[in-house]
């Protein structure tokens, strides 16, 4: 009863202007709602309402047995987690953040992403992982990992990360929605840097896809989740300077948008990624090689990429020398443009 | 602390009871049923070992010494409990009702032998050590939330409980309090590693006190002890009242696996004074009126029928085909996938 | 089993006796050192909390309410001994002579904060919660290798025993018998977590069991209790005797950390009871003698100036060097690394 | 005073005819002798002298102090190494199987590879963490991983991957000797394939530096460990019909040697990486990368790779479909050389 009414009540308000930490909000509220065997778990999403308010108000409206506080146990949330999906579940797990997911490494790696294949679709654990990653916040060491990279070499699990509060939304509904795990990065710098319109129903944004923020001619930036509004300025500024770019935010990390890229880049002959992660075994590497196998032929300059260093993600006083800055992309836009 | 955890059994070495209690229920279905499942699934193992030996499967790590601990508590579950064992386990599921062609395919490298009959809650056998503890919390949660009375068994060794994933299962099966039975089948040995060097605890099932949890720790080569303490356990588990700890003392009587030779690390005469509970069953099947001859030796000729039977359907079993390499990773492949496979497959057309 | 774990104390809320047996021992010298250091400590927390609020360093971690446990303990080590903090652990390691700059400078995001004295063998705090307990086994065991009588020691929270590493952290110990204290701030909260939802086990002091360790439940906020049942641990560890797991049971009396908001959570009357560690040794001096009006004032004062002169210090520190970004990750810079360095340094230039 | 003796007897011998796993071991042995710090640790690495034979002998030898059975715990025997380490210590760990030190992860990601940074070298780890990795022995399934890639993109760690017997023993003593922690991965397939003559002395083979196995014109062949007999076969049977490769054996996978790459493109124009994890997020996208931003101008065609597909380790039924082969490494060659 209170269920039907809260659902009337969705429908009634078209959209809300909602920050992406509200947006992540509803859309696991409003899949709470629509399907029964959803489930959140992790720490402190209960009563806290998680450590950045992304599970604010879930506990008091859905009660402890569908938002559900864990033990101090990344492996036991995503192990259990495991049981739960395997016998008609589905749960969201929460890892606090991006660079505390590494003790479940092993059950993601080992079962997670392989059980399915091992059983032939008998068995299937249809769940999703939200993490917050990445730098710029000031967060105490290890907190600003943003190791997509490690989690996109698995084949098994698809990996999601939004940019925007819009798609944020509809892009973890779809990964609630998915038959298969799906790992949902958010880039906790956007988490409050903007507000959108956001519909109050269930939508979806499809995974796999990436969308084009922009057409241009010259050159093909991509990037992702954080590095968007960075990509974004340094575009605008590439623009004032004459240089028309193409933008495209991939938002599936794996698995990635090829024909997207390819065709972007058959098109401008130019291409420049953006990532916060360390350059080598970074996901611009996957990137490079789809453009060499899909559009060698078309490319005028060689790739570039814009990355975090070959460093692990210093503490905070230096993060911002860490992090790409819309000068660095600049940079190599001119000197893709001008090769 | 060992006295705090004294070893339950039922029937001595010698086959005769030295705890009266469970006596009524010892009737002949019961020795029977124990007998028939206890010997096929020897049958099984003796087989694999020696498939292996001619190089028709692959390295198989046998459960010879471990039946009673296997067949005993896979008895004690009902039919839509959730088991999930490790790859030393096989009869443990064969018991349950898992297929033996599947066990045999298992064994040679195919996937087919993860998938359990329709119905039959047997999850594919964990090689990670102890990932599958949290597994079986997670599944047995679920059907506490959906509210049967359903519970899981997780299976695993001595080595496995220095594990993280034992620790945090445990706690997580404490704190929900989930139907679940933590079976472990202490053989002594992780590989070539005893026990003593494994844990400075006398007991596993004084582990359960971190997590105030039950627990109790029985002979594992006594089939009745394992059965009925186990299903004291699932009881216990259905009707709400949390996990158990179990320990089963047993011996791993061979190698850790065909690729094992335990001359270099196990002294010789240890574990020479153990009888194995097939032989234990025996004698006292023997001493109590259970033993049938012609009955028993019928029964036994079957069994080896069976599994002559499966290891030609595991040998007629249709190849393995290439396909199968990209088509279940996801629900739906993506098109990178289809591309790799295309292209693969036009590439084995060519050769 | 809460029973079989008594928490001991040796001075009340109220500042009395109730356990005579240190009597003798808690002289001035001790007394006042404790109070210098749990007063020296506070002031920092203190200090670090409105710093925070007005933007002068990062999201900081109090431990009010824990000054007891941390400056017992740590007065209780020897000079050469290993210490293995957590973020909240600043009290110890300060006590323990980390530097009070360099703690500030951990705060403000500077990686020279992890940096102990030369001599001082304070690691860096761990940040993923558990991590360091096993790196504490290791560090004592490479001791007792060298045939020294040098012990280390773990700080953790009651959170931190949910995680897979501290349960190989004390196996390891338990099995090699290393000289190790494992000392858990039971404060209560994981965050928002209570330890009911945490652990179902009462004590944290029983999951020693599970290692066939030692254990001792104290309370946490006598700073005495802390310091002689540290010491003891501290003194069996020395003498080859192994590993002992102390519970202080203690209270965060503050949020989380500066970006937590403990009322969402946290009963407002919960924890109102407990005598927060200071003036519980307050009145004990008080009531006992040792509480010199004039002395006190001034070393209070003397206390808040070194607190000031190192804030001073931090906000006076050399600007964070952008080639430390690179410098420090190998001995030796693959020069793959020194090519991004000079590309980055020449672009810096450029601006 | 044994140890005298037998040192001098090392000194005697020259050299022995060795299979990998020999040298690998001969390797131990030497530096147990001359090194009191260096000791071995693992499951079942002493009395059982290791799954592989690796540490045959080792226990007899220098007792159960310095070759050290630990609890089933890989966490636990990382972690403590780094106390171990941190104090003096130069632990020589093993990973029983590489799909095993998932459960370490988190120790290795965020301790092992970020205390020198996070302390500027006030502490440092020095170990070797040895994993025997790979398919092709018919082994159960996690056995046969090949996830070098989640190593290699994570600065602060190196990672070393021989090939034959003399390399594996010269650069395992490196990896002893080296102030850094260094990841060694043992190709199984390789263990017991060949023998080669190896010093019975102590010896190192440079890390960060590949080994060219063979000089030629048109195409470069880029491969490591258990690939390289299989890249040597192609190579031969291309230049059976008149292409001529060069052949790099990398050695090292982090930090590459990115001269040796970039040289030999810049001479052929043409590339062909070979390895046998999957492509996407594999090591191979950082080859790739490392051409496109050395040698861009120089390729003639898209470069190649010849890897596993992105699926999970096949059960071993199906394991020599998903590992490359000589035919689809010629198959690949002819590709670039023709396009
Ligand atoms: C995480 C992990 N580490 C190591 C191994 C290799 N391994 C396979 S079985 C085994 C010993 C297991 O011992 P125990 O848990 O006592 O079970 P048992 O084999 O005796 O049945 C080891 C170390 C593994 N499978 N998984
Ligand atoms: C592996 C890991 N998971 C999650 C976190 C986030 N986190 C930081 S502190 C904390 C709670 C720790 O509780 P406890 O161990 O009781 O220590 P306390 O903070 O109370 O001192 C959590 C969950 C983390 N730092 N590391
Ligand atoms: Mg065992
Ligand atoms: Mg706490």
């Amino acid at each position: 009863m209170a269920v039907e009414l809260r659902r009337k009540t969705r429908q009634n308000i078209t959209a809300k202007n909602l920050t992406m930490i509200q947006a992540i909000n509803d859309g696991m509220k409003t899949m709470l709602e629509l399907d029964d065997t959803t489930l959140v778990l992790g720490e402190d999403v209960g009563k806290n309402g998680g450590v950045f308010r992304a599970t604010e108000g879930l506990y008091e409206e859905f009660g402890e047995d569908r938002v559900v506080d864990t033990p101090l146990s990344e492996s036991g949330i995503i192990g259990t987690s495991v049981g739960l999906a395997v016998n008609g579940f589905k749960p969201i797990a929460e890892i606090q953040f991006m660079g505390f997911i590494y003790p479940a490494y092993n059950q993601i790696m080992t079962h997670v992403s392989r059980i399915r294949m091992k059983t032939r679709g008998h068995f299937s654990v249809p769940m999703v992982i939200r993490a917050p990653y990445g730098a710029g916040i000031r967060a105490p060491e290890v907190h600003s990992d943003s190791t997509e990279a490690l989690f996109t070499h698995m084949p098994g699990l698809k990996v999601v990360c939004p940019s925007s509060p819009y798609n944020a939304k509809g892009l973890l509904i779809s990964a609630i929605e998915d038959p298969d795990p799906v790992l949902f990065l958010e880039p906790m710098r956007n988490y409050r840097a903007t507000r959108e319109e956001v519909p109050a129903q269930k939508y979806t944004v499809e995974i796999g896809k990436g969308r084009k923020l922009h057409e241009g001619e010259e050159v093909s930036i991509i990037a992702w989740g954080a590095m968007i509004p960075v990509a974004e300025e340094a575009r605008e500024q590439a623009e004032q300077k004459g240089i028309s770019c193409d933008l495209i935010d991939l938002q599936t990390l794996y698995p990635l948008d090829r024909e997207m890229i390819s065709e972007s880049v058959k098109k401008t002959g130019r291409a420049v990624i953006v990532h916060e992660a360390q350059a080598t075994g970074g996901l611009g590497e996957t990137i490079v090689s789809t453009i060499n196998d899909t559009s060698f032929l078309y490319l005028r300059a060689p790739i570039e990429r814009v990355t975090g260093f070959d460093v692990p993600v210093p503490f905070f006083a230096l993060e911002d020398y860490f992090l790409p800055t819309a000068k660095r992309v600049l940079k190599s836009i001119e000197k893709a443009f001008n090769f | 602390m060992e006295a705090n955890y004294p070893i339950k059994t039922i029937i001595d070495d010698q086959g005769d009871f030295i705890d009266d209690l469970y006596k009524d229920q010892i009737d002949e279905q019961l020795v029977e049923n124990m007998y028939y499942h206890m010997y096929r699934i020897r049958t099984f193992d003796k087989k694999a070992i020696s498939l292996q030996r001619q190089g028709r499967i692959g390295t198989y790590p046998p459960f010879g010494g471990q039946e009673a601990a296997q067949v005993g508590s896979a008895l004690a579950l009902g039919e839509n409990d959730w088991i999930f064992p490790t790859y030393r386990d096989h009869g443990a599921t064969l018991t349950y009702g898992a297929d033996m062609t599947s066990m045999f395919l298992y064994w040679n490298g195919r996937v087919e032998g993860c998938i359990p009959p329709e119905g039959k809650n047997i999850f594919p056998a964990a090689v990670p050590i102890a990932t599958q503890i949290p597994h079986a919390v997670g599944a047995s949660w679920a059907e506490k939330r959906k509210g049967t009375d359903r519970i899981a068994v997780a299976y695993f060794g001595d080595g496995a409980t220095s594990e993280g994933d034992f620790h945090e299962g445990l706690n997580f099966a404490s704190v929900f309090k989930t139907p679940t039975v933590f079976f472990n089948q202490n053989n002594g040995y992780a590989i070539s590693v005893p026990i003593e060097k494994q844990m400075n605890s006398e007991t596993i099932a004084q582990k359960a006190v971190a997590y105030g949890m039950r627990s109790v720790r029985i002979d594992g080569n006594d089939c009745f002890a394992v059965y009925f303490e186990t299903k004291k356990a699932v009881d216990l588990a259905r009707a709400g009242k949390g996990p158990t700890l179990i320990e089963a003392v047993t011996w791993r009587t061979g190698a850790h696996t065909t690729a094992d030779d335990p001359t270099k690390y196990r002294p010789a005469d240890k574990g020479k004074d153990i009888v194995e509970p097939l032989s234990r069953l025996e004698q006292f099947m023997k001493k109590n009126g259970f033993w049938k001859e012609g009955k028993i030796s019928e029964m036994q000729a079957q069994l080896k029928e069976e599994v002559d039977a499966a290891v030609d359907a595991m040998e007629n079993y249709p190849e393995a085909n290439v396909e199968d390499l990209f088509d279940h990773v996801f629900a739906e492949l993506p098109e990178e996938l289809v591309k790799q496979k295309e292209t693969y497959l036009e590439l084995l057309e060519e050769y």
